[in-house]
Parts: C-alpha cells; structure tokens; sequence
C-alpha cells in the first residue's frame, strides 16, 4: 500500500489525527449542539460550540465515521478553538475552497496548518463530503449561536 | 473442467483490460453495475447507425426498422423470463417499476383502494427502491407499512409473517435477492401467505434475474421488475412484467400510451404501451436484449455454478481471515454472489479506498439499503460483488488485498 | 457562403449514406426523432468501455470516474441552456419531466394545492405529453383543465388569454415550439398574463432546444423540459429545468433521492438528486452532453439560420403546386422547421407510404397532438421536418415526391 | 413510383377497391352497428351487420381512412357477405392469420379472393392496423349480434 495515490489520499498527519483525535469528547459549558450525518456512509458526528465575546471558546465533539471524516474533524478544532470568530469563519472559507478544489488549489500552510493534508482528498469527489463533515456541523451549530446571542440582546 | 471459460467471457469486456493505479483492474462492484461486453454495445451501435427513428409512429422504413427492433427486444426480454410479450414494459430503471405500480394504484380505476386501515408489507432488506415507494404509497393514502425483521445470520424472520401479511395487507413487496446480504428469499413460502390473504405481491428481480435462470410466471406473483445495466446492458432502461397489467390503470401520461385524446379528456392503450408515455428507451432496449442473448449463449446455470464457486471460494477466504466478518449468509446455500463485510477497527471507507489502490473495485456505504445496516448495528459495509467475468485470481487478489488494509491501518 | 458547411456535417451522421428502397435516404423526420453524429456515439462508448459504473455510490476510481463525467455531463447541460448545474434533473424523457411535476405538485409538501375550483391551463396545440399528465392531474384533484384555442393560420388565440388563464390558474403549461404546426409561441406574453395571476408556469421545449438558442432561465418560466433523442443525443434521456427545484417535493422514491432511511420513514436528497430516483440514466446523460458540444461548435444561431432556409424553401415550394396545403404558419416568422401538409385526395398514410417508397421519409398521423388536428378538420397529417443534416437537395426531393405521389394517385 | 416495394403494398387490387369499394354504404335492416378508430392515424369506420339463420346476411359500412384501410373492408365484404357464419370467422382467421405473418405466409387465393393482394402490406407492421380496421370492426360487430340471437332465444 505504498502507491503514489495512497500517499496523497491517506498523508501520515491524516492518519495521526485520525488515531489520536485531538479535543474529542463533548464538553460543557456549550452554547449549541447539532447531529450531522452524511447518509451515504453513515458518518456521524455531534459537534457542541460555545462562542463568547467574539471569541470561539470551545468546540468538542464526538462521532464516529472514516479517518477523513475523523482526522478533519480533529484538525478543525486545533485551528478554530480560541479563534476570533471572523478568523475562523475564514478559516473555514479556506478549507471550504480548498476541498471543492478538485486538487487544483494549492492550500496556504499559515491559514490551514495541518489542514493542508486534506489537498489530497479533494480529487476524491466521493471523500470531500467525509471531509467537510465536521466543519459543517460547525459553521451550522455556529450560525445558531450566533443567532441566539442577538435574539438575547 | 466446466464448459464456461471465464478467460473467453473477459475478453469481451474491453474494460478489463485497464489499470488502476498501476494495478490490473479487479472488478467487484457488479451488484451496483455490471460492465458490458462488445456484443451489447456493438448490438446498440449497429441500430442506431442502421436503423434508428422513433418507434410505433410512422410508415417509412427507418421507423418501421426501429419499430421491429424495439419489439423484437421486448419478445426477447419476454422469452428470457419465460413470460410473454404483452407482459413486458420498458421502464428506465427498476426504481420506476416500483414507482408505476405504487402510483397507479393510487390512480382511478386501481383493482385495489388503499386507505386507512389497509396495510403494505415490505421486509427490512429491501433496496431503497422497493422501499421508499411504499413509504410515499402510505404516506399518500394513509395505509400503514409493516415490515418483516431479519434473523442474526441475514435471513428473513417468517415467525411473524402470518401476523405481518395479514387479512389488512393490499400488497407485499419484497426482494428475491439482497443485494446487501446476499439472502435469497424463500419466494413460495412469502407469495403462499399472500395469496391466502389476497394481497397482491411484487419481487423484486433486480439480484436475482442478472445471476440465475428465473421463469418469472411460474413465481406466482402479480408484479415483477428488474433492472438492464446490472446484467450487461445499457443504463437506462429496467423492465416491470405483470401478470395482468391490463387491471392497472396508466401512470405517467403522454404519447404512445393514449387511443383517443380530445381536450376533454382521454382514453388510454392497453399495456405494455399503456405503461410507456412518450418516446421508450429505444437502443437500451435493444441493447438489453442483447445482453440477455449473450447470457442465454453462455446459459444462465453455467454462470451460477460460476458465480457460486467464486462465492464459497470468498466466503472461504474470509472465513480464514481474523478480524473480518460477513454480514448475511456465509454458506453458498441461498445465496447470490454479493458479499458483504466488516473489517475490525477500519472504517468500511478506509476499507474501499484502500482496495482501490491495489486496483480492486469494491463497494462501500449502505448500499441503499440503510434499515440492513441499522439492523446489524454497522454504520455501513465493503461489499465484494462478482459476475460472470469474475475468476478466482480476482477473489485471491481481494482476499490479499484485504490483509494489506489491516496491515496499512495497523489492525493486525 | 456561410460558415454552415451542411455536407460537413452530414459526414458525421453515418445513417445518411443509407439506400432505402434503392433511393438514398432523405430523412426529412426529425421532429419524430434525429439522428444521431460519429461524435455523439464515439462520446458514449468511450465512457462506458473505458470509465463506466454506477454514479455517486462508491469511492473506487472507476465509480469516481463515472460520477464525473455524468456529472460534468449535468454541466454541460446547464451551460447549453445558461442555466445552473442545480437546476438541470436528467430524465429518461421529456414527457416523465411533465409527469415528475404533475405528480410532485399533488404530493405532501407541493408548494400548491390543487382541488375542485382551482384551474390547470393548457393549450389546443400541445404535444400529448404536455396535455394528458394534466387532464391526470385534475382528474386526480378535482381541478378544471382549460386550453387557449387556435386561429385558423395556426397560432394561439390570445383573444381570451385572460379568461382562460385567471386567479384560479394555479399552472399553465404550453409549448414553445408546436410539433404539428411550426408554430412559435409569444412565451414572453403568457408568461406575464402568467404571473399577474400568480400562476406556475412549464414550457415545453422540446421543439425549441434543438434548433434555436435557448437561454432557459430568462424565460421567466417556472419549468422547463425537453429530451435528448431530437437534438442529436441516444434515446432515453430528458431533462426538467426548474428554476427552484428544492420547493417541489418528490416524485419516485428510490435509491439517490434520499437522506435518512428509516423503515419508518424517509427524508429526500436536495434537488438535483431528489428527483432522479435509482441509477440514473449515466452513459445517455454522457451523450447529450456530446450533443451539445456538438450543436455549440456548429453554433445554434447558425443552425437556426440554415434550418429557416429550408423552411423557406419548402413552404414556397408547397405554395407553388396545386392541391397541397400547409397546416400552420406559411411563412417562416416565428416558425420552427416542422411542416404539415396535406395532399388533397391521398391519405396522409399513403401519402407517407408513397415517399417512403421514393426513400423519402415523413412522418403521417395525429404527431402525437391529436386536438390539432380536430381543430383543422383533417384525421391526420403528413409532416416534413428538417434538422442541421438536412440540404436543399432533401427539400427538392420531398417537392418532386409529392408531385409523383400525386400522379400515383390520380389526383394530378 | 414503380419500384418493387410499391408494387408489392399497392397492388392494382388495392387500388381498385379503394378507388371504386363494393358495398359502401350504411344498409337498413341490420342487427348491430359499431364504429372503430385506429387512434394512429385517424382512420375510422362505422360498419353494420345483419346475422339470419346462420348466414352473414349483409355488411354495409361507412368510413374514411387511407387506401389498405378502405380497399381491405371493400374486399371483406365481397368474401363474408351471404356466406355461412362459420364460413366466414374461417375467412376472417385466415385475413388475420395472413396480415400478422409479416410476408411469410403464401395466402389461399381459393379461400381470400382479392384479399391475396394484402399480403405485401403484411410486411408493414405500421399498417396491418389498417389492413385489420373493417375485419376487427365486423368481428366485434358480429360477436354483439350473435350474442343478442342467443338472449333473445
Ligand atoms: C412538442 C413536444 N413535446 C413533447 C414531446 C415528448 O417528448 P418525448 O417523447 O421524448 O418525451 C414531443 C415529442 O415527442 C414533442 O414534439
Ligand atoms: C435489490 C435492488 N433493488 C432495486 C435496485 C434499483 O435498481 P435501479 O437503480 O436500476 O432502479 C437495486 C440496485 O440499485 C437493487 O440492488
């Protein structure tokens, strides 16, 4: 299993993330919590965000699906956890682009840091909604709070 | 030695002879698609460079030419399920068989009404298509939907069939063969409880009629349907066969299937033209009877036996692996060719994905059949699905290959 | 000169170097059906020899492969018509779209309600296809059908356009394009008495898409439909355009158009994918994106321009003999390339049988729009319909056949 | 148009019948009338049948259609009027038998008379509708009138 396309699919830091995730395992306090699944292969995840003064305090999750759904899932939350929300609302316009770049893009290592592993996977049409999982659970659970915070005030 | 040469059957299939990543090209998805041999595609290009117009609506010879193609295609199809012409409709897949027969029943003039208090029965393996239909039939009519549950070892549990097919039940539609587990179902025993109630019933061909030889009217049952691209031809084109079509009232209208049309209102043909509104799948019905003349040459038992041993050679194989399971079946006993299974520790993705890069082509997902999936607690399978082009060198190279995936994700 | 080289492109289309009945064939029915171009079959058997499988079901290379190209295929499409590739479901023909959207409007969730004092307008001139799906409907509903009448040169009556499409309009669905008549009709009027109305509105475009460029979206429309078979792709695939697919609820439930099954109940794929229930028709979709490439390269506006003079040229014909009489607008304005006549003295089928016989094929009959011809006071019709393959010499040989049609019949 | 093929659809049989057809006409007394369509092509007829003592003691019809159509019920009623009842469904089998043998079938002129001429249409699937209008007609007309003898009796 040492082919070229292996090696762009299935990159080491996609496997490391995938076997030791990273903030997995939910968590209090929370501001929202959402259930998203990708029903052709019944990838889950539950994703809880808590967003405070423009800052994305926390986001913990947990699911169970394939090393690409896992491993970006763990990725996302290195790069967003602590993030201004605009940062990371761009963040994920980077990752976004980057994944329905059908491996044209090439990703910039300070926006995306390990995220840049995901280049791969988007010549795999079937493997970018594996990747986009957990980063749309986000951005949904995320728009929520946010709503939530201006109905509040 | 047998008289089927599987080395003859592949060279007929230009698409075996690629690559993938480097690796010769191990096809195992046939229970999703099968590829098709030159005779199918050669059958198809011939008519549409020769003899192609519209069908049934004109005197000059392409037309005429086109006419006889496509209804010699159809007596063709007939003859292969021992059935006869008029029972015959060209649908564009299986999935619009179920959906005629779910939306014309709900059309006036339907030999049954459904409503509130009635039932539909269906089985927990259904395909999607054989399912979601008679979801929306309910929800449509208010009947209720019951299902029959499965046994641990992927078998239908017929302990509550007399409560499941009852005296309430209009229609019981199940599947021949799953296409998730492999199971062939006990067909006498499910359409004789039918009857006793007098409910209608519907099977789905759809794994069954592509690996066995099926003499459709001798089933007993009132509806029947199957799909082109899963046995060598075209996409594009699926079959419903009713025993008495002529009792069910048109579901999609528009040309071919009217008799007189005023503004006012209409009257309709009989069947099979009746069931097909504007232009048919023309050249995929041609090609479909193509593919069931190659199949006839090489006789549908020869391809079971076939297609049998290829299965017990794989089950075999895994039976010998640690850490890999089958859902459904693990004896050849009742079974078709499709292999589903779970390796320990190895999302089923990771698994396809894998095996892709050794060049084997395998199917992962739910395999639109979600209910098996819940059933059997797995989020999803790998299922291996071999054909007639399939040989033993294609089952090893799998069975290796999966010893590579446990390697590479370090399982094992 | 013009750019058009039409012997160029007959060279592409292998059927036209055929005899028939000794004489080479003129294929002067293409309304019926077209014929199909080397590129357009060379298109498709790539696909299918070299990267076929089942779509959007598997993550193996040849199951990418092919969800690929069928789904660059719905681009194609999309562009062909400035439409977005969201808005472009692939059917297996013009008339399921129609019957997608009757059927779809009278499911749970249909953005209207139709029941007894609500209206579904039509026209006199519409294809079966987009006239018995909503006699259907209403007969299914309670709903009253309408139609706009004809005026005696062939087009729309719109002198009660107000009455006949009025508040309780929920739908009006008429054809751009007649496939009888020729006509073209004001789509930008009955779009607007349409809307001040707040009525849905479906166009067919079945005769219109072929031969003249059509940007889809700035029709104003609500629906739009037409097929592959006439515009150069294989038979057996359509297309629907909806300008917001995601407010319509579905139509088949199957395998692809759904989200979460459960045996107890489903929720449905976004649009495109909620509506092309099962396996899709793949290599067919393949083909009319080669179709449109073709079309495109030669430019529609070209195409439009040498299709006008033929028309031309064989209305002045007609004019100039005795006892032969158009059906439909005689001049070329606002005019597709489908021309009815009749032959005083000879049934239309013998007058079909006779050019047949000459190597001249028209098609005789109602053309699947039967009203039209109540409305005129003839059974039925011959009619002549020219394509991009067709040259002056096809039109002076249809003039000089009905002329020896005639001596053969003693009407002359 | 003197090719083969013509020659073989239309024969001058044919042409003779469609241009002077015997028997046209609706005819008083008769048992049962019955109008049939062929929906394709607009072609109809409306076509009577008067049964006694076991004989086809008249057929008279009406209609307007294409040549085959017209020239095929003027030759049916040359061969079914005056004849035997069973006589005549014999004849009617052997027409039908002939036009759905698509020109494989050498017909009996002793038994069809004129009606050997329709062989040649037999080729063309598109208009053995034609050919089998007034024949289906009489047929459907017949059985009606049969079936009113038997109730009456
Ligand atoms: C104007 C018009 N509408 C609809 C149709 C139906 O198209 P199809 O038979 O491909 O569904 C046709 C052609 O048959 C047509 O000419
Ligand atoms: C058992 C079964 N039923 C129905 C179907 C639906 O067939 P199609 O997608 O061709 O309509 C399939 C395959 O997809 C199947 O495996």
């Amino acid at each position: 299993m040492s082919t070229a396309d292996t090696d762009t699919m299935y990159q080491e830091i996609i496997l490391d993330h995938y076997r030791y995730p990273h903030h997995k395992g939910l968590r209090d306090p929370y501001d929202v919590e959402v259930h998203h699944t990708n029903p052709t292969c019944g990838d889950e995840v539950t994703l809880r965000v808590q967003v405070l003064a423009g800052l994305v305090k926390d986001v913990s999750y947990d699911g169970q699906g394939c090393s690409i759904s896992q491993a970006s899932t763990s990725v996302m939350t290195d790069l967003l956890i602590g993030k201004p929300l605009a940062q990371a609302l761009s963040t994920h316009e980077a990752f976004l682009a980057l994944m329905q770049s059908r491996g044209t893009l090439e990703p910039d290592e300070n926006v995306l840091e390990d995220g840049i592993a995901f280049a791969g996977v988007s010549k795999y049409p079937a493997r970018v909604k594996c990747a986009l999982l957990g980063w749309m659970a986000w951005k949904d659970a995320t728009a929520q709070a946010v709503a939530q915070t201006k109905e509040a005030s | 030695m047998t008289a089927f040469d599987v080395e003859a059957v592949r060279k007929d299939f230009p698409v075996l002879s690629r690559e993938v990543h480097g690796h010769p090209l191990v096809y195992l998805d046939s229970a999703s698609s099968s590829q098709k041999p030159r005779q199918v595609l050669e059958a198809e290009r011939i008519f549409v460079e020769e003899h192609y117009a519209n069908v049934h609506r004109g005197v000059h010879t392409l037309s005429q030419e086109a006419t006889d193609g496509y209804e010699a295609a159809r007596s063709t199809v007939a003859a292969f399920l021992g059935a006869r012409h008029e029972e015959i409709v060209f649908t564009k897949n299986a999935t619009e068989a179920f959906n005629l027969v779910a939306y014309a029943l709900g059309n006036p003039g339907s030999p049954v009404r459904l409503g509130p208090g009635d039932e539909i029965a269906v089985t927990e393996m259904e395909h999607h298509s054989n399912l979601v239909p008679w979801q929306m039939l309910a929800e449509r009519t208010g009947a209720t939907l019951r299902w029959l549950g499965l046994t641990d070892d992927g078998r239908l549990d017929l302990s509550d069939l007399d409560e499941v097919v009852n005296e309430r039940t209009k229609l019981f539609a199940f599947t021949h063969v799953s296409n998730l587990l492999g199971t062939e179902n006990p067909v006498d025993v499910l359409v004789a409880r039918a009857k006793q109630v007098g409910a209608l019933t519907f099977v789905d061909g759809v794994q069954s009629v592509p690996h066995q030889a099926v003499n459709v009217p001798s089933l007993g049952v009132d509806f029947f349907a199957f799909t082109g691209h899963k046995m060598l031809a075209p996409s594009g084109v699926g079959v419903l066969w009713g025993r008495d079509l002529n009792a069910l009232p048109p579901f999609m209208g528009g040309g071919s299937m009217i008799e007189v049309v005023q503004m006012s209102g209409s009257t309709y043909a009989a069947a099979p033209e009746r069931f097909e509104a504007g232009t048919p799948v023309i050249s995929q019905a041609v090609g479909l009877a193509a593919a069931c003349d190659y199949l006839t040459a090489l006789g549908m038992d020869a391809i079971k036996d076939h297609e049998t041993a290829l299965t017990a050679q794989l089950l075999d194989g895994i039976r010998a692996l640690d850490g890999v399971s089958v859902l459904g079946p693990d004896t050849t006993e009742l079974r078709g060719s499709a292999v589903s299974f779970v390796v320990d520790g190895v999302h089923p993705h990771d698994v396809g994905q894998s095996l892709d890069d050794l060049g084997i082509a395998v199917r992962v997902g739910h395999h639109c059949a979600a209910p098996v999936c819940r059933r059997f607690g797995v989020p999803a399978t790998a299922r291996a699905s071999s054909y007639l082009y399939n040989n033993a060198a294609d089952i090893d190279a799998l069975l290796e290959g999966i010893v590579k995936v446990q390697a590479f994700w370090g399982v094992r």
